[in-house]
């Protein structure tokens, strides 16, 4: 039997399967990949995971109307309760967030994360949207997961332009591979089916390190079929399209 | 100082900003945890000398916002970098009325090396270090709601993000609204009143205020608009674009609160 | 024309007539009389007074309901709006609390307040319910009511035990006269028309300071007409009765 | 340290507290703003070890709290002084896990010279001195509540008072209630609810759990209760007042949340 599924599909997937039941997970803005993720995980082995998002909707009971924002109304409109973001970093700064997703734009062996300029801190050639939650966030809550749908040197550098923040990152999702954090360095944890550890390398802008490797694991066919029923319109994919 | 309500896309004061626009204000320090479309208009048009805030960008499918981006490069104007619940500690400290909020987390990256609004010293109590964000005084906040009387007691549907802080935080507030309703009808939810109206300056009936961006009850965000507007680049056609809302933006009753 | 009043009814209206219209105004728990004189205030002079209270309730329409208790749900129930205690601090923190009425169990002609303890602080003769919120409010709200409805030499003492706050004090209205603050001393700006200075100096403590010295107005006809409109069971007498 | 939701007089968590008594335990440290029937309580039985507070007293009709003050004017036990707002500031230092909050107001009197948890520093960025207070860290928070569901979920009508702030300041959340309502109903109001579920530990349904105290919507204030209690001296009288709830106290169906 032959699964059809796209690199946005096995990113959700993949990330989906690294959220245990009862956690507390936040998404933020511009978040639609972990988002469904995290709906993914609710609806398949983690039936209590605690869904936290910027507008403040406790668990909502559907993404569907999540078109084109992952911090709108339709996730209080759906939810439990009320909980908003001021909520959300406190709980974080307490140690009781679980799971945190973030992201960044270039990232480097040693666990630095830049979300804040390329170039010159001052007079920036690029300014980058900011860090939003990333510098309290990625330091204090419990794990940290980075997803990123770009793979390629610039991303995965050999020295950020600028620390936004550092540190206890546990994983990084791209299209090509899984990333681990451990003893202070990034390690390639496994690749993705679809690609060779040659590409990987040529993608990155740092020497790889691993012990052991393998390949991802591929999303099963009960995540498949459950990714088209909780997110029929496919807004996983969305940042792969624009 | 203005701190501008709301988040991202959803529920910007924009018929306020686009008359900040109109009236050609200029040298803006503006205050917002998460901005786009707002800031990003006040920069098409000049306005803003100085932006703090923690992120500012478009959501995926719209990308990034062109004339901040342009502005901050230039070095015309300075950005005020934050992470969101800096932005967030430091209204706070406005709120208390004390000069600084302790914050954890900064002390791993180096936003805090590079901006003098952070600083770190010794905590007396345990001798550790900690760290130190600067409270940030806006002088008016801006907020638009779904519903206000004329008393200005404002209830907001859904998603209040750092709103009903801003409104404690700010000197004086102003509150744009879909809807004026009675007071009996506020009266009958005291409890879920957001700001109540003796903090309020002025309220201003704007309905569809919030548009291009989502307003919850309300409207759904303008795609078309939206992506109209990104597409700008002459100063004339951002002026056009902020004319097209002249009607829409004058088309409530204008209400002053008189003390 | 004979005017039938009570010592409660004229602290009250004294009271009452110090408030201006469109003030931000408070009073906490175990403050029936000023709560009384804030809602006659709002019935006479003051219509656009906000009345602010421990449980929240901005405005109540009435206090009738509040039989034994300053800081009940009643007054949230029949309030314009919710800002509770928490907040009230961080209003008058910022500046923007007109007036704050409080109390004390002694006080000395310098202005120092204590609501502490009688005796040693570390091991009390007495210790007292505690200053509650007058420790932060007196310093900061703009103008501070002092009610106290004992005037005797153990209230207003040479010098006070313990300080918990000092100064920023404007009046204070007791059963026999009412003090003003002014160049750090207390000074007696009007004696009540049923007693007399000598009687004022021997229930006081510390010599009487004093420049032109008047009788504290009665209450007018129409004051005590309201007085029984808002205030039926006479709650304003609570403090006398117990 | 345990802190207690509520206010003087009213949605005291009283059956939680007689609990406290009935189990014999001892040294405990209590945080409350402004309390009255439950410190009193406590104090009767001999379970306290501190109490940090801004205000102990019944109100005006009740009078003073006899066996806090006999407790304290014994040397027996302390009495850590507050603010009530310095409470406050304290607990919201909890809130964002930080060390300390600054707060305005106190250099004006003598409670910070004598409580080491009150210290004055210079402001790093104005140079100015300010007051801090050490934060305080509750292990537990008991509120009692009007509706809750099964999964935490609370809603309190009426004055919240301090309630939000602790459940957010403590570790742990124990949540009494008056009724516990089925979860499509706290969901119909899920902006209404003051307590989200994922943050509590356990749910105890007690009916009447406020008494003698008042209970919003639900109960006035037992006034012969509090002036038999008021009226007491024995430790026997005590306990035999304690037992007189003991059938209330078990009425309701007891559920615990398992994670």
């Amino acid at each position: 039997m032959v699964k059809s599924y796209k690199i946005s599909d096995l990113m959700t997937c993949t990330i989906a399967d690294l959220l245990m039941d009862g956690e507390t997970v936040f998404h933020g803005v511009s978040s639609h990949l972990p988002m469904v993720a995290m709906q993914l995980a609710k609806h398949m082995h983690a039936p209590n995971l605690v869904h936290l998002n910027i507008p403040g909707g406790v668990n909502p009971t559907t993404i569907k109307n999540a078109s084109y924002s992952s911090a709108g109304a339709d996730l209080v409109g759906a939810a439990e309760a009320y909980f908003p973001l001021e909520e959300i970093f406190d709980l974080s700064m307490r140690g009781k967030l679980d799971t945190a997703f973030l992201s960044g734009v270039q990232f480097d062996i040693n666990g630095n994360v830049n979300a804040s300029v390329i170039g010159d801190y001052h007079k920036p050639k690029v300014r980058l949207p900011g860090g939003a939650g990333s510098a309290v966030l990625i330091p204090t809550a419990k794990k940290v997961i980075i997803w990123r749908t770009k793979h390629d040197p610039r991303t995965f550098v050999n020295e950020v332009d600028f620390v936004t923040t550092r540190g206890n990152i546990w994983k990084i999702i791209t299209p090509l591979c899984v990333f681990v954090y451990k003893n202070g360095k990034l390690h390639l944890e496994s690749i993705h089916p679809h690609t060779t550890l040659e590409e990987v390398e040529k993608q990155t802008g740092f020497p790889l390190l691993y012990d052991e490797l393998t390949y991802t694991n591929e999303p099963s066919i009960q995540q498949l079929q459950k990714l088209k029923e909780i997110d029929p319109k496919d807004y996983r994919s969305l940042e792969f399209l624009s | 100082m203005l701190a501008i309500g709301e988040n991202v896309l959803h529920r910007a004061p924009m018929a306020f900003i686009r008359e900040l626009a109109r009236r050609k204000k200029s040298k803006l320090s503006l205050v917002k945890t998460a901005g786009a479309h707002d800031i990003d208009l006040l920069y098409a048009v000049g306005a803003v000398k100085t932006v703090t805030a923690g992120f500012v960008s478009y959501e995926t499918v719209y990308g990034l916002p062109k004339h901040y981006r342009k502005a901050v490069e230039s070095g015309e104007v300075k950005t005020n970098e934050h992470a969101c619940y800096t932005v967030i500690s430091a209204l706070r400290g406005a709120q208390a009325n004390v000069p600084f909020m302790p914050v954890q987390g900064m002390q791993y990256g180096d936003l805090i090396k590079y901006n003098d609004y952070f600083v770190v010293v010794e905590d007396p109590f345990t001798k550790e270090p900690v760290t130190l964000v600067q409270s940030i005084f806006p002088d008016v906040a801006i907020i638009h709601v779904q519903e206000c009387d004329e008393q200005g007691n404002a209830i907001i549907y859904g998603p209040k993000f750092e709103d009903v802080l801003m409104s404690r935080a700010a000197k004086r507030i102003i509150i744009t609204t879909e809807q004026i309703v009675p007071r009996y009808k506020t009266k009958q939810n005291n409890e879920r009143i957001d700001i109540p109206g003796f903090l309020v300056e002025a309220v201003v009936h704007v309905p569809k205020g919030a548009l291009p961006t989502s307003c919850y009850k309300k409207y759904e965000l303008d795609d078309k608009a939206l992506r109209t507007f990104i597409g700008l680049k002459e100063k004339a056609e951002i002026n056009q674009f902020i004319s097209s809302y002249d009607l829409q933006d004058y088309s409530g009753q204008g209400r002053k609160r008189s003390w």
